[in-house]
């Protein structure tokens, strides 16, 4: 995935933070939404291993080998931050008060399901905290590549790959656009710039609806 | 007052086949680590958040096939376990970050377990009692004991209380209630009284021996 | 940055009818309860350790009538609230002190119910589902929440973040995670940075509002 | 009761406490237990309210309003004590960590059964930390007078009141005697100066074996 289309995901997912949100961000691309919260949005990050208030990684020389993140890497915490233990971490995160968790997919469905943890017999990393912040946070909010690398579609009708959980993503953001699942079903609501609502037809093999002022806009390009 | 032991004294005591806790994430108390590799004990299962990274911490134990079985979150960190985990070398148990921090605490807190929303409607679920209260389903997950839980520390007195800097505390504080023999490795022993009561991370009468770091061993 | 508001004008804001967590031991937010009864905001479910002694702490809502309900583990210090009990002029539902911390605590983790030990074999158990793990019966308790929590702290930073000093940990930090809306009562409020990440007992991220606790207020 | 018999009591439970015990002493007399414990044992005291190593009661110009404990009393915490939460502290006391337990009783019987929190349309201050301490001690010992002011028994047969727990008492220490429940039943295993087995059975409605000890002394004394 190039940098300029993380960027671009990651950027739209940071306008979902809110003022004094508590937010997880999962490994690999969600960790990069850190890098696009606007100035006048202070989050507070969650990391599982026990800490809220992460900063920014330290330069070489300030690292601290006692202050890790859940991805083994060295950060930094901010003024009033906290540590806690394992059991705390996880009843803050089974315990809803994470506002938005951010997390990678393999798979996602129409239904709001996510894959996101094992391809049997390929990939085996375990679970971690994913399953508990999918099952635990109010949003959940999916940030991947609309595709796999070989073109193919990872929004489906129903996901193939064991699930992360049932029925809990609400939000996914891709590079060409971002969905909606709602009680009555997925919606469309965003083309990222430069994608049709054809090309995100061709690479979509979810049933969805389409926002009425996406489709206005079509409307007017069509003319 | 604890007893300040030498690594390998203490770790000579396990027995093969026993149930170890570990605290730590991504890392592990690398002195008791080290003597349980020289003591070589083996067909050990290893309850801990992770399995290090190949040859490091946990990783080091996975190594020299001391370890029949890890119950764990994660493995993605260690190709090795991932390697003799397909080759059906070792037994792996992958239970969710919270759910497996839960058993803990329920193991050290003499509950017969807890119901969580965690794994519903996944593989988690499999052979599980599910429950449902107020019209949501739940798993009922059962707790996890051990026959010794190796922790680490950063400061501990010699009462046993220990202090667990930044994000060092983790699974320590929870692994101390959960096993029937404690170990504490410590980077720093200091006096009663110097661990002032209100800031005390893990208690001290959880603890039974203390350990002294080895300096080369701080990662 | 929590806001910090007056009492009076932040209790205003609670309705009839509503359940509130109180934390304490034997003792309440004083400030706050005060404020409460000159709101005089009837019909409340109150969640706390006891209540406290005759019409002090919790006791001043008992005398004024304020309290339509009380889950609680002792009312045996305060008689008052054994006279309208046996009157039938308020309802009391008496949970052992460790199951209804365990309840607060699953409340506030996610958590659907737990098995305990405590009351198998007991009055404790009418009603209850009874399971039985590993050939031992436990009973299925359930987790509690709670409109709003009342909490008390030594020192709360401008974040939120709670430190109890010695004994005044108890409910509070449990309270904290149990409920909508978490007002916490501080005899000193101190700037951000003022309280170490490594002692906080309670996170600001829990904490809605502060209130300065008044002086005369302090036991 | 009388000092005398409170002291009695009390100093006998002080001899089963054991160098390094964690230990809960209840309200009343078994809080004087604290006073008999041997210069050579050191235990750890807990209150519920959350701390290990309870100290003595200061004097008056030492009280620390944020320090009581869960008698609502002011104490003081030993060298290397910890204080911590409610949910911490009964995690201790029902995950048995707590080696050894002290309580009144209202009744006890011959399986272990205790009754000691309520004397319904009486007596009803509601349960504080009692069931979660008879059911997560290792040991719980009941120290109380063998019999109530009317001299009726208290160690029965079966308890009549409303149980604290089943079969979790392991030893009564009173003015007149020990027992010990065991897995064939109750126990007589000492009397107390002054006290005759005939006496301690007048006051009994429990069956209970007589240890050969006690046996052979009372053939030697009717000798």
């Amino acid at each position: 995935m190039s940098s300029d289309i993380r960027g671009l995901i990651a950027s739209r997912v940071a306008k979902e933070l809110k003022n004094g949100d508590l937010v997880n961000l999962g490994i690999g691309l969600p960790t990069l939404v850190a890098n696009y919260i606007p100035e006048d949005v202070q989050v507070y990050l969650q990391s599982e291993n026990g800490m809220i208030g992460m900063g920014p990684s330290p330069d070489e020389e300030h690292v601290d080998p006692d202050l890790f993140n859940a991805g083994g890497n060295p950060v930094t915490i901010l003024p009033g931050g906290v540590f806690f233990d394992t059991a705390l971490s996880f009843a803050i995160i089974r315990g809803g008060h994470v506002d938005i968790t951010v997390l990678g997919a393999l798979e996602v469905d129409q239904h709001g399901n996510l894959a996101s943890w094992s391809i049997p017999g390929k990939f085996t990393p375990g679970i971690g905290g994913a399953m508990d912040l999918v099952a635990g946070a109010k949003r959940v909010v999916v940030a991947m590549e609309h595709t796999t690398k070989k073109g193919e579609a990872k929004i489906l009708k129903d996901c193939t790959l064991p699930l992360t959980a049932q029925g809990r993503v609400s939000m996914i953001v891709t590079e060409l656009a971002v969905f909606e699942v709602r009680p009555d079903g997925l919606w469309l609501t965003e083309l990222q710039p430069g994608a049709t609502l054809d090309e995100v037809r061709q690479k979509t093999a979810a049933d969805y609806q389409i926002a009425a002022e996406l489709q206005r806009e079509e409307a007017k390009s069509a003319v | 007052m604890k007893p300040i032991v030498e690594a390998k004294d203490i770790i000579s005591k396990i027995p093969n086949g026993a149930t170890i806790m570990v605290g730590g994430f991504l890392n592990a108390p690398e002195t008791l680590i080290d003597a349980l590799v020289q003591h070589n004990v083996k067909d050990l299962t290893i309850i801990s958040n992770d399995t290090c990274y190949e040859n490091q911490g946990i990783g080091k134990l996975i190594h020299n096939r001391q370890v029949k079985k890890v119950i764990t979150s994660h493995i993605g960190t260690n190709p090795e376990t991932q390697r003799l985990l397909a080759a059906k070398e070792i037994e792996v148990e992958i239970v969710p970050q919270g759910t497996l921090a839960e058993r803990v605490r329920a193991g050290g807190s003499g509950l017969g377990g807890f119901l969580t929303p965690t794994g519903v409607g996944t593989v988690v679920e499999e052979g599980k009692e599910v429950i449902t209260v107020n019209g949501k389903r739940f798993l009922l997950e059962l707790p996890l004991r051990a026959d010794i839980a190796l922790l680490q520390a950063s400061i501990a007195d010699k009462a046993g209380n220990l202090f667990h800097k930044k994000s060092t505390k983790n699974w320590n504080p929870l692994m101390a209630m959960a096993a029937d023999l404690v170990i504490a490795e410590a980077e720093e022993i200091v006096e009663i009284g110097e661990i002032e009561p209100d800031v005390v991370h893990t208690p001290g009468v959880f603890v039974k021996y203390l350990v002294q770091k080895e300096r080369s061993a701080v990662l």
